[in-house]
C-alpha cells in the first residue's frame, strides 16, 4: 500500500490529461450539455464532436437503434461546418475545466490539413483527434481508415499542418488493424484512438425494412468491448506512440481491461449514456485498483497484460 | 415555449438517487413506479422527461415521462415493450433508481387556450395528468382524448377526472369507447376546442397533426423517439423543423447558395413537444 | 390469411431442408447430445463439429468467457481427426432425423480437398460446409477467410472433390466480406455461411492476464447479431447463391432479420446455449409470421427489405 | 462412477418448467431459490448439475448445483458474482423457470469409505447437502470442513447437522472457526478419513488435492468452470486427464508417434466430479 493517491495523471502524446479517462467524440457534446450532472474538472478532458468543411445535416431519423448491450448509431456527422464552428463555438469551450481535444472529420485528403489546421489554430483546443472512419468522396468512397494509403496521407495532410498533439482515431473495421496503425505512426501521429465504431444493421420485420434512416450504423457499447480490447492489444505490440482505448467502457473494470492491453488513457462514449456518472466512477475505480496494488502511477499498468507490449517499450 | 402553466421552482437538471416507495400494475404489462425524489418533484414541468439509469448498466438509459407528482413523490409509468423497459418494471419498493432530469421543454399551456383537447395514445397518457391538472387550475375546460388497443389498456381514467378533466375512449378492439382510433373521435368532436395538446406513438401523432389542420387548431405535439443521451449532446434524435420555429437550433446552411427551409432539431433538447405546423416530417 | 400452414421448407444450394433452421457448427456437438431436450425432427438440419485431417487437443483451458450478451470462445478446433472420425463416428449420425452437414478445416490447402473428399463420400452426410477461419500454416498464418485467394483456393481445393452441396463460411473479420463472397461464388460454392465469430478477447484485471488459455478467441451471440446481419446484406447484394445467416440468432424476430435481409436458411450457435428450445421457438415464430402476412412459404421473404439483392434475382 | 449413493430413479435429461415456490436470502449475496420439479426430484443424484435458462434471453445458460431435494422440490444456492446469478438471484415466488438436467455424473459416494471428509468453499457447498444425506443414510461418518471469507456467508451450518455431518468452519477473516483456510485444518486432522469429497474454486480444490495426496487419500473433485452448453456438444469446458481413467473419452494420440498420456475432457460431460489423482492440471 502507498501512503498517498496513486496519480492517474497521464501523458498522451504530448496532451497532458489530469485523469486518463476522456469523453467519446459525438457522445459528449461539448461537454456543456453534461456539466449539470458530473464535475468536469474531475475528467480527463472532452474530445468534441467531429467537426467537416462544410455544415451537414446529417443523416435522415431514425439515427438510433438500441440493440443486444449496445447502440448502432447513424449520426450522419451532423455539424455547422468550421467557419460556423470557429465562429460561434469555439469560444465556448474554454470555460471547459478539462482537456479540450478537437475532432476533425473529412471527406477528401485536404479537408484534414484545413480543417486542422484553422481548428488547431485556436488556443481553445489542445490537440486534435483526426476520425478517418469517412467515405473518402474522390476514391470510389472507400473509408480512410481501412486502406493504409488513405489513412497514411490523411494523417500527413493534418500533421503538415499542426504542432498540437495529434491523434489518429482507427476503425475495427479492417482486416489487420496493426498494419494500418504502424501506417499512421509512421505518418506522424501522435497516438492512436483505438476504435471507433463496428459496422453493423438492424432490420424492423413489421415494416421489412432497416431501422436506421441510414441503412447502416456504426455499433458501440458494451457489446464490442471484446472487440475493441483485441484491437488496442494488437495496435500496442505494433508501435511505440500512445493509445487511447475506446469501445463499450461502462465501469473502471472495463477501463481496466484496456489500460493493462496497453492504452495509456481510455475514452467513454455509449457509457455516458448509460449512466453520465461513469467517468467519475471509473477514474475513483482506477484509483482504488492502484492504491490496492501499491502503485504510484496508472503509468505503471500501462500494458501490464500484454507482454509484446512490454517487450517494446 | 416560454411560460409553463404553474412557474415551478426554477432548478437546473441533476441525477437525482432516487428510492422506489410504491409500484402498481394496472394492467398487464403497464407498471408505475413511484419514487421519492424531492428536488425533482419540485422542478418538473408539465411534458419534461426524465432519464432512468438502467440498474444493472450494460443498456443505454431510457427516456419516461412524468406522471404523477406529489409532495416528494413523482411516479412513472412504464410500459413494457423491450429489455430496459422490462428491467425497470422489475423494481420493487426499496429499489434504488437514478434519474437524470428534469430534461426537455414541456407542454407551452399558456397558449393552449380555455378549452383545450389533450390527446393520448397508449403509454402517451404517462406526461397528460401534469397538464391536465395545471390547465385545470388555470381555469380551463381539459377533455382527455385517451386510445388504446383494448380496454384493460386505458388505466387510471378515474385520475384523469379526479383532476378534473373529461376523459372520452377509443379502442383499437370496441370493448371501451370508440370503436377505433381517438383521432377519429377528434375530427368528428373536436372543433370547439381551443388547442391540442398530444403525445403518443408517431403515426397517431401524424394523424393527430392531419386533424388539427382540419379543425384550424394548433397542437403541440410530444414526440417519441429513441433517446441515447436524452440532453442534447449526441444529435440522435432528431425532426426536421422548420427554420423560422423558435425553437429551431441555429444551423448555416449547407453550403453556399443551398438554403434549406429546416434545420434538424434535437427532441430531446429543442423538444419533446413542437408545434405540430413548423414540423417538416 | 392462408388456410395451409405456410411451408418452411427451403433449398440451400441443393440441400433440402424441411425447415430452416439449422445449427451452427461447433454449438451443438452431432445433434445427439441435444436430443433429450428437443425433437430433432423439428429442426433443419446439424451442422457437425469441424473435423481436422490430424487429430487435435485443442486449446488450453479457459475456453470461455461469458461477455456483455455473447461468448467468447476458443476451443481450438479440438476434435479426433478424419480417421478416427469416419471409423468411429460417422456411423451414429445415420440416426439424426434432420439434415446433416459435415464441417471441415484446414490449415493447408490440400487439408480441405483431402477431408472434403473423405467425409462427402459418406451417405450419412448430406453436405459439407468449410471452415476457412483458420491460419494457413503455410503462408504465414494468414487467414484463409481474409485474403481472396486463399478463400478462392480453399473453396476449389473442396469443390474439385465433392459434388454434394458445398458451403463455405466466411469471417466477420474483413474489411469487405462482399468481395471475399464474389470469390468464393465464382470458385465453386454452393451456398454461403455468414458469419463466423468476430475476434475478441477480454483480460482478468485481478490476475492482469488474458482470460482464455488462448489469449485470443471468437465473439458470438446476440452482441454480434448487428454485425452478422449487415454482412448478410451486404452478401447478398454481391452474388446469387444462398445464405446461410448466422451470428446472435435467439428467437423468430432476430432470424427474421436474416431471412429479410437475404438469408435463405439461419443457424443457431450460442443461442443453444441459452435456451436449447430455441430453434423450436423460431421455426414456430417463423410460421406465424408467414401466417399473419398470408406468405405460402419462407422464399417469399427472403431478401424482402434488401432492394439490393432483389434486384440481382 | 457408476454407483451413486442412492439409486435414483433413472431417468434422461430433459427441460423441466418449474415455477418457483420459495426463496430466501440467508446471507447478503446469497440466495436460495426452491422450485417446483417434480421430474427432476426424482432423478437427480448428488453431484449432478443443472443448466438454468437465463429469464431474459441474451446470455448463455448458468451451471448451478442442486442444493436440496425434498418430495416435488429442489433448491438452487445462488452467489451473485455477474449478471446471470443477479438476474436469477432477482427470481420471486411465482416466477417460471426451465432448468435442463440432471446433469453430468456426480459424487460416487460408495468408493468414499465410512468416515468421509466433504470440503466446501463458498458455493461449493451447494452441491454438499445431498451426499451428506446420502452418506451418512449409508451408515458412513460424515464430516463437513466448510470455509468462506467471513461467518456470514457460512450458511445453514444447521441444515448439514441436521443431516447428520459434523461441521467444521473457517473464514479468511477468523470470524468463525479456524482463521484461514480450511485445507489448513483439513491437513491438520484429516487422516483419520476414508476419502474426501470436494467442491469449491479451483485454487482451493488444487489445495485439496495436494493436502489429499499428504494425506494419502483418495478425493473427488467437482470442478468450477464456465460452461456455454453443459451437455457435452461444444468442447468449451475441458481439463487434461489421465489418459487411463475411466472417465477419459476415447480421443486418438495427436500424430503417429506422438503418444500423449492425457486428454481433455469435458467437465459438464465426463464430470463434473473427478478423482483428484487423475487430474493433470
Ligand atoms: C420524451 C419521451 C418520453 C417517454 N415516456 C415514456 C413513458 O413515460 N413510459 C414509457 O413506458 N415509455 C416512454 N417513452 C418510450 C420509451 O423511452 C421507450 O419505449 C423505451 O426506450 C423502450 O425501451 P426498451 O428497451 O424497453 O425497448 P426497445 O428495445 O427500445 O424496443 C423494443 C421493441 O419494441 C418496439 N417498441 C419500442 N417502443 C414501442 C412502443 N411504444 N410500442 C410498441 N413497440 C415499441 C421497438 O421497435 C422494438 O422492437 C418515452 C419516450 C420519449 C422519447
Ligand atoms: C458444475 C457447476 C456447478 C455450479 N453450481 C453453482 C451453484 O450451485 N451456485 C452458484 O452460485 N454457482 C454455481 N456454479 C458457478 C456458476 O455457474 C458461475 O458462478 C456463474 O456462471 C456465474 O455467472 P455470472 O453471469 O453471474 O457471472 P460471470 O459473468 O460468469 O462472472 C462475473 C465475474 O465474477 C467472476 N467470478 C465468476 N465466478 C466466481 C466465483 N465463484 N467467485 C468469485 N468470482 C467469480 C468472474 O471472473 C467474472 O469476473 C457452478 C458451476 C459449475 C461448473
Ligand atoms: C451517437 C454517437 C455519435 C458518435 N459520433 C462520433 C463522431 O462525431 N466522431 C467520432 O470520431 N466518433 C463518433 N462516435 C464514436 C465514439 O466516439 C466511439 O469511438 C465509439 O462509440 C466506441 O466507443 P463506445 O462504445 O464507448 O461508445 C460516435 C458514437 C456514438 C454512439
Ligand atoms: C463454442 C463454439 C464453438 C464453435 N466451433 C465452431 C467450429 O468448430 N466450426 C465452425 O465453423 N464454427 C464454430 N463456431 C462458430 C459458430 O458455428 C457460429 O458461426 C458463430 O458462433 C456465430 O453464431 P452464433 O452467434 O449463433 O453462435 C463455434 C462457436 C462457438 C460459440
Ligand atoms: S438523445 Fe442525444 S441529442 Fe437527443
Ligand atoms: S460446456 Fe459445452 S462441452 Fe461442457
Amino acid at each position: 500500500m502507498v501512503d498517498t493517491q496513486p496519480s492517474l495523471a497521464t501523458n498522451l502524446g504530448g496532451l497532458l490529461l489530469s485523469a486518463p479517462t476522456l469523453m467519446g467524440s459525438g457522445c459528449y457534446g461539448s461537454g456543456e450539455e453534461y456539466a449539470p450532472f458530473i464535475d468536469l474538472a474531475r475528467i480527463g478532458g472532452v474530445v468534441l464532436k467531429s467537426v467537416t468543411r462544410l455544415p451537414r445535416l446529417g443523416n435522415d431519423a431514425p439515427r438510433l437503434v438500441p440493440v443486444a448491450s449496445g447502440l448502432l448509431n447513424a449520426i450522419g456527422l451532423q455539424n455547422p461546418g468550421i467557419d460556423s464552428y470557429l465562429a460561434n463555438d469555439v469560444a465556448k469551450f474554454a470555460d471547459r475545466p478539462c482537456a479540450i481535444v478537437g475532432s476533425v472529420a473529412g471527406f477528401a485528403i485536404e479537408d484534414f490539413g484545413d480543417v486542422t489546421e484553422r481548428l488547431a489554430a485556436r488556443a481553445e483546443i489542445d490537440a486534435i483527434e483526426i476520425n478517418i472512419s469517412c467515405p473518402n468522396v474522390a476514391h470510389e468512397g472507400e473509408t480512410f481508415a481501412c486502406d493504409p494509403k488513405l489513412a497514411e496521407r490523411a494523417t500527413q495532410a493534418a500533421r503538415a499542418r499542426t504542432k498540437k498533439p495529434l491523434i489518429v482515431k482507427l476503425s475495427p473495421n479492417v482486416t489487420d488493424i496493426a498494419s494500418i496503425a504502424r501506417v499512421v505512426e509512421a505518418a506522424g501521429a501522435d497516438a492512436l484512438a483505438v476504435v471507433n465504431t463496428v459496422r453493423g444493421m438492424s432490420i424492423d420485420v413489421d415494416r421489412q425494412a432497416p431501422k436506421l434512416g441510414n441503412v447502416t450504423g456504426g455499433l458501440s457499447g458494451a457489446a464490442i468491448r471484446p472487440i475493441a480490447v483485441l484491437a488496442v492489444w494488437e495496435v500496442a505490440r505494433a508501435v511505440r506512440i500512445p493509445i487511447l482505448g475506446q469501445g463499450g467502457i461502462e465501469t473502471a473494470r472495463d477501463a481496466l481491461e484496456f489500460v493493462l492491453a496497453g492504452a495509456t488513457a481510455i475514452s467513454v462514449g455509449t457509457g455516458n449514456f448509460t449512466d453520465p456518472r461513469a467517468p467519475i466512477t471509473i477514474a475513483d475505480g482506477i484509483r482504488a485498483y492502484l492504491a490496492a496494488r501499491g502503485c504510484a502511477s496508472i503509468e505503471e499498468i500501462v500494458g501490464a497484460a500484454n507482454p509484446g507490449y512490454l517487450a517494446r517499450r | 415555449m416560454e411560460t409553463p402553466c404553474m412557474p415551478a421552482l426554477e432548478m437546473s437538471p441533476a441525477v437525482h438517487a432516487t428510492v422506489v416507495s410504491d409500484r402498481r400494475e394496472p394492467a398487464p404489462g403497464i407498471v408505475i413506479v413511484g419514487v421519492r425524489a424531492p428536488q425533482l418533484a419540485a422542478s418538473i414541468r408539465a411534458g419534461q422527461f426524465v432519464m432512468a439509469v438502467p440498474p444493472s448498466g450494460e443498456r443505454v438509459s431510457t427516456a419516461l415521462g412524468v406522471y404523477e407528482v406529489e409532495g416528494d413523490r413523482v411516479s412513472l409509468m412504464l410500459v413494457v415493450v423491450g429489455p430496459r423497459t422490462r428491467e425497470l418494471a422489475l423494481l420493487s419498493d426499496g429499489d434504488s433508481l437514478a434519474l437524470l432530469g428534469p430534461l426537455g421543454n414541456g407542454f407551452d399551456c399558456d397558449s393552449l387556450g380555455d378549452d383545450v383537447a389533450l390527446v393520448a395514445g397508449g403509454v402517451g397518457v404517462a406526461p397528460m395528468l401534469l397538464p391536465a391538472r395545471d390547465l385545470v387550475a388555470r381555469g380551463a375546460r381539459v377533455t382527455l382524448y385517451y386510445g388504446a388497443r383494448t380496454a384493460r389498456a386505458l388505466v387510471d381514467i378515474a385520475l384523469f377526472e379526479a383532476v378534473g378533466a373529461t376523459v372520452v375512449t377509443a379502442t383499437d378492439d370496441g370493448t371501451l369507447g370508440h370503436h377505433g382510433y381517438v383521432t377519429d373521435v377528434l375530427a368528428r368532436d373536436g372543433a370547439r376546442h381551443s388547442a391540442i395538446a398530444a403525445c403518443g406513438p408517431s403515426p397517431m401523432l401524424r394523424s393527430v397533426a392531419r386533424v388539427a389542420r382540419q379543425l384550424d387548431l394548433r397542437a403541440q405535439l410530444s414526440l417519441e423517439e429513441t433517446f441515447a443521451c436524452g440532453v442534447g449532446a449526441c444529435w440522435g434524435c432528431v425532426v426536421p423543423l422548420d427554420r423560422s420555429s423558435a425553437q429551431a437550433p441555429k444551423f448555416p446552411d449547407a453550403a453556399a447558395g443551398e438554403s434549406r427551409d429546416y434545420v434538424h432539431a434535437r427532441i430531446c433538447k429543442e423538444g419533446p413537444v413542437f408545434w405540430a405546423h413548423e414540423l417538416r416530417w
